[in-house]
């Protein structure tokens, strides 16, 4: 990567040196004025192959009356060059810098690639210990979020429009009194620039208060630790060093988890198993609904979510007198006390101790996060798998009660000014906190928010949020590493970052962020901070003054405070949990996510009630039937869903959905009814997680979008995978002799023949020398480790974003035509229907050698290239189907609608959300197929820049990443070049457990899968054959 | 009975056959030609919103491709050079000229000169500069004697039949790096120079579809 | 146009009339023998056994379409072979260029193709159609050819042909009606 | 000859016709003034025809997208009705070419008809594959055209030899038509009085005189178009088995394909014939030329092309058994009970069950119960191409991918709209062209056999004994 040199002349002299751009800059230009002409403002640069790319084929469709005529002579088109060119830009070629994003206030390492200043794709940042260089799926979306139309896009006063100077100066009145009574409400910020700024804001105010909420967050978990040690710290888990993990209720892989990329890397890598020899960790997960990492534990047990107490105390009791240090536990006496897990929990964490680990699940009781840090403690855990980290911008009190009162504060008209940073509490608090009656006791209250959302609708100021991609900022990631957040492009609305906002409501004045950050890092350095920024913002991390690790003793006064026995009431719970694709609900207006099916249940664009097939069928409701739900007198009507695994008498529902007015993806997507249903008002602050509640069957139905229709494998052998004793025992487990018992067609004869490929009675194509294949190229490869993935879809996303997928909406995705390119099949198996097991198979296109979609097209638009992929030339195609009728993989993606059209092109708007398009990949238009390239736009830049280097277009191995391979936190996709032996693909590939999907048809896939390897305990698989 | 037809209309279908036999040369050649880029697209020479003559810079002057397309060995992009560039000579020879006052009031201003594109590719076909050059495909291959055009036109049909031919014969094309920027260049042993430079530059050029469609 | 009988224009032949198949059978044969060459029959209908009877030789047509046959089948190979092994060869689905199994249903539908268009081209050329002009149907009664008449003629054309001759001929043969057609 | 061997057949033309008066009979319906009802059907075959360009108007604007295909199942009813409107096509040349070269002279009441059918079925088949692409203003790539991309179609693709196939039969079957149309031209040329009718089918008889030397070479002619339609028929709709069966997809990689699609190809053509022929011979008074002995021949062939594609039905499970390939073994089971046996179960009692009634002589010459079962036919025949394009698709190899097909408005639409473009060829054709071959039925007519006049040329009826133990036949 390119570092960059942030001076303060290149942010001053915006309209000089045009690399920055922002809309409100190119409006007062003529630029402007072709804006809507051109797809891209490309003012800065020579018009890019990618500008025009995009716009051709929809332009071919258009005017196909007019190609006879437009023929004769083109349309003119203009390229205009840099009026004095920066010097790292060289036109044509992508810049990458380092840059970081805040994601429930830590922040995540990534790097963002540029092209000609508008940033169109985000990696992790290998450097960074919060990514490893991967991502989640919110990292990947954040470029979309970028250039959402729907942003809000200026000041408002009382709804009313007005500029950011308006708001410096309303500040600068308005916050002079420093008397006033004001409460400040913010999201949760690991800023150290931030937090410097909210100490001279308690210091200047004399009666302001501060409180930071979040509607989920590690609250509890910090109020464990208090009750346990006496210290409000961070839980980190070091998964590098666990045998035996255990996750009450805790889906710490999942993409809400704020350390889920290091936390799924970790146990990935914990279970990785290149050869017989090597060993891996044992997952148990207990937990209400299924979730990816009990998808990936080896033993789940379902348990309803008002029952983890309990089993935890069990657990803790049965432990407690075998092992110090849990005294306080002796003696309780509950329904799990004879469960048989929790002997069989007892032993292997006994045997394991100081390498094994618990967590809880985060919006689980503050005690039973006591109650798990006492076990990690007395298990001599912490220190090897467990650390508790000391983080400098913790509050001193729970913030969920300094909100709670500040809310009581604000409805007793105590409160004069409220100051909402980042945060949507009309939307997203407790509804028996009444928040919005609250706030319409305040006289003035200021928002600063990506949208025009819930709350800022209720607010007298209302500042549109500058966007992490747009400004300057830092922050801590989860375990503490320092890292700076650099702009990639100036605001495109001119939107204040919540520092510069901070600032202005201090000062009065409009401040830099830059300025506010460099003086932050300024004040870390007493000498040599000019070099020592300078590699900051090329690595996109400071390496020093970390979150130093607190030493932790049980707390003298640790007790078991809350009733040992309780008993569960019978009825059905109710339990709210983050949505896995949308969070909170602040990513709700972005296609890609709401689109990306759900990794347990593949429902897109909508949120369901999910219940066990149990439930289901006592309250006599099928899938998309509507229920009503009624907690302590709210009730929502949300369509019902079988979530097979799911545990009886519980109903999970998701937040994030049925937002208002915030945006045209959110509420709905083009004609279609979407977007779900607000779940947060059955949420209060006595039952943040779970209640008890009642359902009704409303006998409507409502349509529910899901790719996938059928979860059996109906016996198939696609997916494959052994118990570790068995892969020992026959390493060969995944061949489909194995699983046959018998070889593929043909083997036997070519065993006879001495050939490696069956034998058949078709001629195959040859070069000299009898190979398949040109040796002076690359033959590329992709091997998918199944061991190591856990379904989180950032692979669906990170290939949406590199590769100009388009969002259809959701009731295309209702009829079958989802347009990704990677899909994450999820299938259930397992002999016993209330347990089975959930396992993930990514699957892009295999890019056969003996490709069957090839044969069948009548005009050659699909074809094999020399470097042995399965071509899609999208030119050529006339779009007869029959490619993706014949792949029997079912990989192929047909544009049934002008769907970028669609997509791009946001009504009376410039067509902003082309600016992430990546320039390098054709704009599909309607009916041209189209399907996952191995990221050929990578491999040929690879190529030729190898090629122009060495003289091969052999690249390194390593040089070329897929997008999905770069995403996937798991590193569960290899790929490179088969030719070389030692190349990370060919060693994954000859791995024992590599096998080919429908191997049978002589396909002869490039891509293959390694088995999944399953590390049971004898005892418990016992249990389960005894039941 | 009377005649229905008289007689010469035995002699029409031989006519009309005819006819129709001629018609359908006429309309082979008229869209083999009328319709192919030879016809629509060579010779075309927009005028650009500055009078640059390549000609005079070029050819007169002396000037290397490379000193204003500087990126062309390392991008994908031939890029058109910054504003910068024209005032590193015009800040001191031609201060005044009325043909350069868009120059001037470009670098005053910061905005960009709106050069109208002259060889244009679909945008599905994607066509990498440095890795043309690098092996030794020569400027005047693709855009022909810019040294002798005072206005810049497209000399090459730069179709997809006409990239082919070199991409399966490119020994008929090539020439030594050094002699990228050379016009006029002309050696009598093409074709043995050439195939040393193939083996030599290790050129195999893709003829398959991702090769520049993807 | 014409008038009928108009005996300026030069004679075309002589045309009879005859009552039924077996009639004009009669006098095809007798034609023939006669050692007339350049006379016809007409009739609604192809009459069984009148080649013999007139003395037809086997049609050329079957050769006509052979040929046909032949180019569209070398054609067709030589396309196919031309587009996909020698002009632009393609790795498709990994098979050979030369992937001869699959190029049969095109070479056998070409073939065919070409094989028809050489039957009834060839069939029309063979029989001089279109000729939309003909001296014959100047005659009003010659009308019923296409319905229910059976007629012979000899055309003058004939180096036999002798008007009272012909006439006599047909007259002997049962003709219903005879007239002299003019051109 | 002895009377023991010969089975004579029953007279091909009912009533006391000659030559002149089948002329009339078949002719004057090109002579007459247009009747009312004529212009009533029209309108009726107009309003569907709207139809059809509305719907592929819509299909041009707004993209495949309209029609209700999504992703395992790429092939909807475009191809479904492809492949039927190309079965009923066959029926037509089947009709003139195969019974032609086994000499079977009832052909002759039924075949210009039957071709007329033939190529407005195929024209109706060809806009499918024409309309169903993604982007139809390319279509054109799939002909072997130079052009500047220099690149070529890909003739290992079935959809290619489709074009070809398909291509070549509707050409072919054009010509065969229009070959034994021009001697019938000629009757009405010659019959019509005003110079409008003269003139135009003037043209297009090609001056025809009825010359027996160019009859000699026209027989010659129309033999080898036979020969070569026999072989094209049953090439054609092996091609388009072959875009299933060539294919990997289980239920449609399958060698039984192509006598199977010929066999339900010929099935569905003679009943659409059917179907055709006795409502038309009812309105125009054909019944001395289409008889009750014409329809019974035609419903024993459809028992036994029903009964024969039954027996491929039932031959298709046995094979999914006998292979042990587990996909193919699920995708039938599927199909018998899976989310489209409601299809699978309408074509099984459609095509096997409903032909078994034609056992039975007084059924197959009961012409209601013919025109009835000749529908069900047609209906049963368009759900076999249902089951195999979309139950196939839908159900495939990976589980994760099986999706459920349903059908648009505009699906329906595009189907019903061809029976406008049917209807309105096929009205246009009975009203204005001879739709029996008068010549050829004239040829066939006892008065054209020279043998069956006496010494004195007069006219002498043959006299056929018909044996006791065949008597009851007829």
């Amino acid at each position: 990567m390119k570092d960059l040199e942030p001076t303060d002349q290149q942010m001053s002299e915006v309209k000089k040196n045009t690399y920055w751009k922002s809309l409100n800059e190119l409006a007062q230009n003529k630029e402007y004025q072709k804006f809507t002409e051109r797809e891209f403002p490309e003012n800065a640069s020579e018009l890019t192959d990618g500008v025009s790319r995009r716009g051709f084929l929809r332009v071919m469709g258009a005017s196909i009356a007019l190609a006879g005529l437009a023929a004769c002579r083109r349309p003119v088109q203009k390229i205009l060059p840099y009026s004095n060119q920066p010097e790292d830009v060289v036109a044509g070629n992508p810049l990458y810098y380092a840059t970081s994003m805040p994601f429930q206030g830590n922040l995540i390492g990534l790097v963002a690639e540029n092209h000609e200043g508008r940033p169109t794709k985000l990696e992790g940042n290998s450097l960074h210990p919060a990514s490893h260089g991967s991502t989640n799926i919110y990292n990947q979306a954040a470029t979309l979020e970028l250039y959402d139309p729907d942003r809000s896009r200026s000041p408002l006063r009382n709804g009313k429009g007005v500029s950011v100077e308006d708001f410096a100066e309303f500040a600068s009145s308005h916050f002079s009194n420093t008397n006033q009574r004001i409460a400040f409400i913010s999201e949760a910020n690991s800023s150290p620039t931030y937090n410097g700024l909210k100490n001279e804001v308690l210091n200047k105010f004399n009666n302001a208060s501060w409180v930071t909420y979040e509607p989920f967050g590690e609250d509890n978990a910090i109020e464990g630790t208090q009750i346990a040690f006496g210290q409000r710290v961070r839980t980190l888990y070091n998964f590098d060093n666990a045998d035996v993990v255990l996750s009450l209720n805790d889906d710490f892989m999942g993409s809400n988890h704020p350390n889920g990329i290091t936390y799924a890397r970790q146990i990935a890598a914990k279970r990785r198993m290149n050869n017989t020899g090597d060993s891996m960790s044992r997952i148990y997960a207990v937990e209400d609904s299924y979730s990816p990492t009990g998808s990936f534990a080896d033993h789940r047990l379902k348990l309803k979510a008002s029952e983890i107490e309990s089993f935890t105390y069990a657990l803790a009791s049965a432990l407690s007198g075998r092992i110090n240090g849990l005294n306080a536990f002796s003696g309780i006496n509950n329904q799990f006390t004879d469960h048989h897990w929790i002997s069989v929990l007892a032993d292997e964490l006994i045997s394991n101790s100081g390498r094994s680990a618990i967590s809880a699940g985060a919006e689980h009781k503050a005690e039973v996060h006591a109650a798990v840090g006492a076990i990690n403690l007395a298990l001599g855990n912490v220190g090897n798998t467990v650390s508790y980290l000391e983080v400098p911008h913790f509050n001193e009190q729970n913030n969920r009660q300094a909100f709670a009162d500040v809310v009581e504060q604000m409805k007793t008209g105590n409160i004069d000014t409220v100051v909402l940073v980042g945060t949507n509490p009309v939307f997203t608090a407790p509804d028996d906190l009444g928040f919005e009656e609250a706030l319409s006791n305040v006289s003035i209250v200021v928002n600063l928010s990506h949208y025009v959302d819930e709350t800022a609708r209720k607010s007298t100021w209302h500042i549109n949020r500058a966007h992490f991609l747009e400004t300057w900022g830092d922050g801590f990631s989860f375990n503490g590493a320092r890292s700076v957040i650099q702009p990639q492009i100036q605001p495109l609305y001119n939107g204040l970052s919540e520092i510069e906002f901070l600032s202005t409501i201090l000062t009065g004045n409009l401040d830099k962020g830059y300025n506010l950050v460099q003086n932050t890092f300024s004040g870390y350095y007493s000498s040599g901070f000019d070099a020592r920024w300078r590699t900051i913002l090329h690595d996109g991390i400071d390496t020093q003054d970390n979150f130093s690790a607190a030493s932790v003793s049980l707390a003298s006064s640790f007790e078991v405070t809350s009733a040992s026995e309780t008993e569960s009431s019978g009825g059905i719970e109710v339990v709210i949990r983050p949505d896995p694709t949308l969070y909170d609900g602040r990513y709700a207006n972005l296609g890609w996510l709401q689109e990306l099916p759900d990794p347990m249940t593949k429902i897109t664009w909508d949120n369901v009630a999910l219940m066990s097939p149990n439930t289901a069928a006592a309250l006599d409701v099928d899938n998309e039937d509507v229920v009503e739900i009624n907690v302590n007198g709210k009730s929502v009507k949300i369509a019902a869903w079988i979530q097979p695994g799911h545990v009886d008498n519980s109903i999970t529902l998701y937040t994030g959905y049925g937002r208002e007015g915030i945006g045209r993806v959110a509420n709905r997507y083009i004609d279609y009814t979407a977007g779900g249903v607000n779940t947060y008002p059955l949420r209060s602050t006595s039952a943040i997680l779970y209640s008890n509640a009642e359902i009704s069957k409303t006998g409507d139905a409502y349509e529910i979008a899901c790719v996938q229709d059928h979860h059996s494998l109906e016996g198939r052998d696609m997916y494959r995978q052994a118990t570790i004793d068995n892969y020992k025992e026959n390493p060969a487990f995944a061949t489909f002799k194995s699983v046959h018992g018998y070889d593929v067609p043909g083997m036997r004869e070519a065993h006879e023949l001495e050939k490696e490929a069956p034998v058949s009675l078709f001629r195959e194509q040859e070069y000299p020398d009898n190979i398949s294949y040109p040796e002076h190229e690359p033959q590329w490869g992709m091997a998918i480790d199944l061991n190591s993935c856990f379904g989180c879809g950032v692979c669906v996303i990170a290939c949406q974003s590199e590769n100009n997928i388009p969002v259809v909406g959701k009731k295309e995705v209702k009829r079958g035509r989802e347009m990704h390119w990677i899909r994450n099949d999820r299938y259930f198996v397992g002999d016993n229907v209330d347990e089975p097991q959930a396992v993930h198979q990514p699957v892009p296109c295999m890019h056969c050698e003996l490709a069957p979609c090839e044969e069948v097209c009548p005009v050659a638009a699909t074809t094999h290239s020399e470097d042995g992929m399965n071509q899609m030339t999208y030119n050529r195609c006339i779009g007869t189907r029959y490619c993706a009728n014949n792949c029997p993989y079912k990989v192929r993606r047909f544009n049934f609608f002008n769907y970028p059209k669609e997509y791009l092109t946001t009504g009376d708007d410039p067509d902003i959300i082309q600016m992430a398009m990546n320039p390098e990949v054709t704009i599909r238009f309607r009916g041209v197929m189209e399907k996952c390239t191995y990221c050929v736009q990578r491999v040929n830049r690879a190529k030729i820049e190898a090629k122009i280097e060495t003289g091969s277009p052999k690249p390194a191995d390593g040089t070329v990443q897929t997008a999905c391979q770069q995403a996937c936190p798991t590193e569960a996709i290899t790929f490179g070049d088969l030719t070389d032996e030692d190349s990370v693909v060919s060693q994954a590939k000859s791995n024992d457990r590599n096998y080919q999907m429908l191997e049978e048809l002589n396909t002869r896939p490039r891509t293959s899968y390694l088995a999944k390897i399953t590390n049971p305990n004898p005892a418990l698989a016992l249990d389960i054959n005894q039941e | 009975m009377a005649q229905i037809f008289p007689k010469w209309t035995n002699q029409v279908p031989r006519k009309i056959l005819i006819g129709i036999i001629v018609l359908l040369n006429v309309v082979v050649f008229g869209i083999w030609y009328f319709f192919s880029p030879e016809y629509t697209d060579v010779g075309y020479a927009p005028e650009q919103p500055v009078p640059y003559s390549h000609k005079l810079h070029v050819d007169q002057l002396g000037l290397d491709c490379q000193y204003c397309h500087t990126d062309v060995f390392e991008s994908k992009q031939a890029n058109i050079p910054a504003t910068q560039t024209c005032m590193n000579c015009h800040n001191i020879i031609q201060t005044e000229s009325e043909n350069l006052a868009l120059v001037r009031e470009s670098w005053e201003t910061g905005e960009a000169i709106e050069w109208i594109r002259v060889h244009n590719l679909p945008d599905y076909a994607y066509f990498n500069h440095s890795a043309h050059v690098n092996v030794g495909v020569g400027c005047e291959s693709c855009h022909g004697r810019i040294d002798k055009m005072e206005v810049v036109y497209q000399e090459e049909p730069l179709s997809m039949g006409w990239c082919l031919d070199c991409h399966r014969e490119p020994e008929k094309y090539v020439r030594p790096v050094e002699e990228v920027t050379t016009m006029g260049y002309q050696v009598e042993n093409q074709l043995e120079l050439g195939k040393e430079l193939v083996d030599k530059n290790n050129i195999h050029a893709p003829t398959y579809c991702q090769g520049c469609h993807y | 146009m014409s008038t009928n009988n108009d005996h300026t224009d030069s004679l075309h032949g002589i045309l009879a009339e005859f009552k039924n198949p077996k009639q004009l059978l009669d006098v095809a044969s007798k034609m023939s023998k006669s050692g007339y060459h350049k006379f016809d029959t007409y009739s609604p209908f192809p009459i069984h056994g009148i080649d013999k009877a007139m003395n037809l030789k086997k049609s050329k047509l079957g050769w006509i379409v052979l040929i046909c046959g032949l180019i569209g089948f070398t054609g067709a190979v030589a396309m196919m072979y031309y587009m996909l092994v020698i002009d632009y060869p393609m790795n498709i689905g990994g098979k050979p260029f030369f992937n001869a199994p699959a190029w049969v249903p095109v070479t056998f539908e070409l073939t065919v193709l070409f094989s028809a268009f050489g039957a009834v081209i060839g069939m029309f050329v063979l029989n001089g159609l279109p000729k939309h002009h003909n001296p014959l149907f100047n005659i009003t009664r010659f009308k019923k050819a296409t319905d229910d008449g059976f007629f012979a003629c000899i055309e003058a054309e004939d180096d036999m042909f002798d008007t009272d001759k012909v006439k006599k001929l047909f007259e002997d043969a049962g003709a219903t009606h005879i007239e002299e057609v003019y051109e | 000859m002895s009377k023991y061997e010969y089975v004579p057949e029953p007279a091909l033309v009912k009533g006391n016709h000659d030559f002149a008066s089948l002329t009339r009979l078949v002719t004057d319906v090109n002579l007459r003034p247009t009747p009312k009802g004529w212009y009533l059907a029209m309108i009726g075959a107009n309003s569907l025809l709207l139809v059809l360009l509305v719907a592929i108007g819509y299909l041009f604007w707004e993209g495949t997208g309209i029609w209700g295909l999504n992703n395992p199942v790429g092939w909807g009813w475009a191809i479904i009705n492809f492949v039927w409107w190309v079965g009923i096509g066959h029926a037509g040349t089947l009709i003139s070419a195969i019974l032609f070269l086994f000499r079977q002279d009832w052909r002759t009441a039924i075949n210009r008809f039957a071709e007329a059918m033939t190529i407005f079925a195929v024209m109706c088949a060809l806009i499918f594959p024409g309309i169903h692409v993604g982007r139809i203003w390319v279509a054109y790539w799939m002909f072997p055209l130079p052009n500047q991309m220099d690149i070529w179609p890909n003739f290992n693709s079935p959809l290619l030899w489709d074009v070809f196939a398909v291509g070549t039969y509707f050409t072919v079957s054009f010509l065969f038509w229009y070959v034994g149309l021009v001697p019938d031209l000629a009757t009405i040329r010659d019959r019509a009085t005003d110079k409008f009718r003269k003139w135009t089918y003037g043209i297009f008889a090609l001056g025809w005189t009825g010359s027996n030397r160019h009859w000699w070479n026209y027989e010659k002619s129309y033999m080898i178009l036979a020969g070569l339609a026999t072989p094209l028929v049953l090439s054609v709709h092996t091609i388009v088995s072959f875009d299933f069966a060539v294919s990997i997809i289980p239920g449609w990689h399958t060698t039984i394909f192509p006598p199977y699609f010929v066999a339900g190809a010929i099935f569905s053509g003679f009943a659409m014939v059917l179907t055709l022929m006795i409502v038309a011979r009812k309105i125009y008074g054909m019944k001395d030329i289409m008889t009750d002995d014409h329809m019974e021949k035609m419903n024993i062939i459809i028992l036994v092309t029903g009964s024969m594609v039954g027996f491929a039905y039932m031959m298709e499970f046995f094979i999914a058994w006998y292979s042990g390939v587990e996909y193919e073994k699920a995708i039938f089971l599927l199909r018998a009970t899976g989310p489209y046996a409601w299809a699978y179960w309408t074509m099984m009692i459609c095509n096997v069950v409903s032909p078994q009634f034609f056992w039975s002589k007084k059924l197959r010459r009961n012409v209601y119960f013919t025109f009835f079962i000749s529908i069900v036919v047609n209906i049963g025949m368009w759900f076999e191409r249902f089951v195999i394009t979309v139950s196939s698709l839908a159900t495939d190899y990976l589980p994760s991918s099986w999706d459920y097909y349903s059908p648009t408005i505009w699906d329906a639409l595009t189907y019903i709209g061809t029976f406008g473009l049917f209807f309105t060829f096929f009205l246009l054709f009975l009203r204005f062209l001879p739709m029996v071959a008068v010549a050829e039925i004239k040829a066939v007519l006892p008065q054209a056999d020279p043998h069956n006049y006496d010494d004195n040329d007069e006219y002498q009826a043959p006299e056929v004994e018909v044996p006791e133990s065949q008597a009851r036949f007829y």
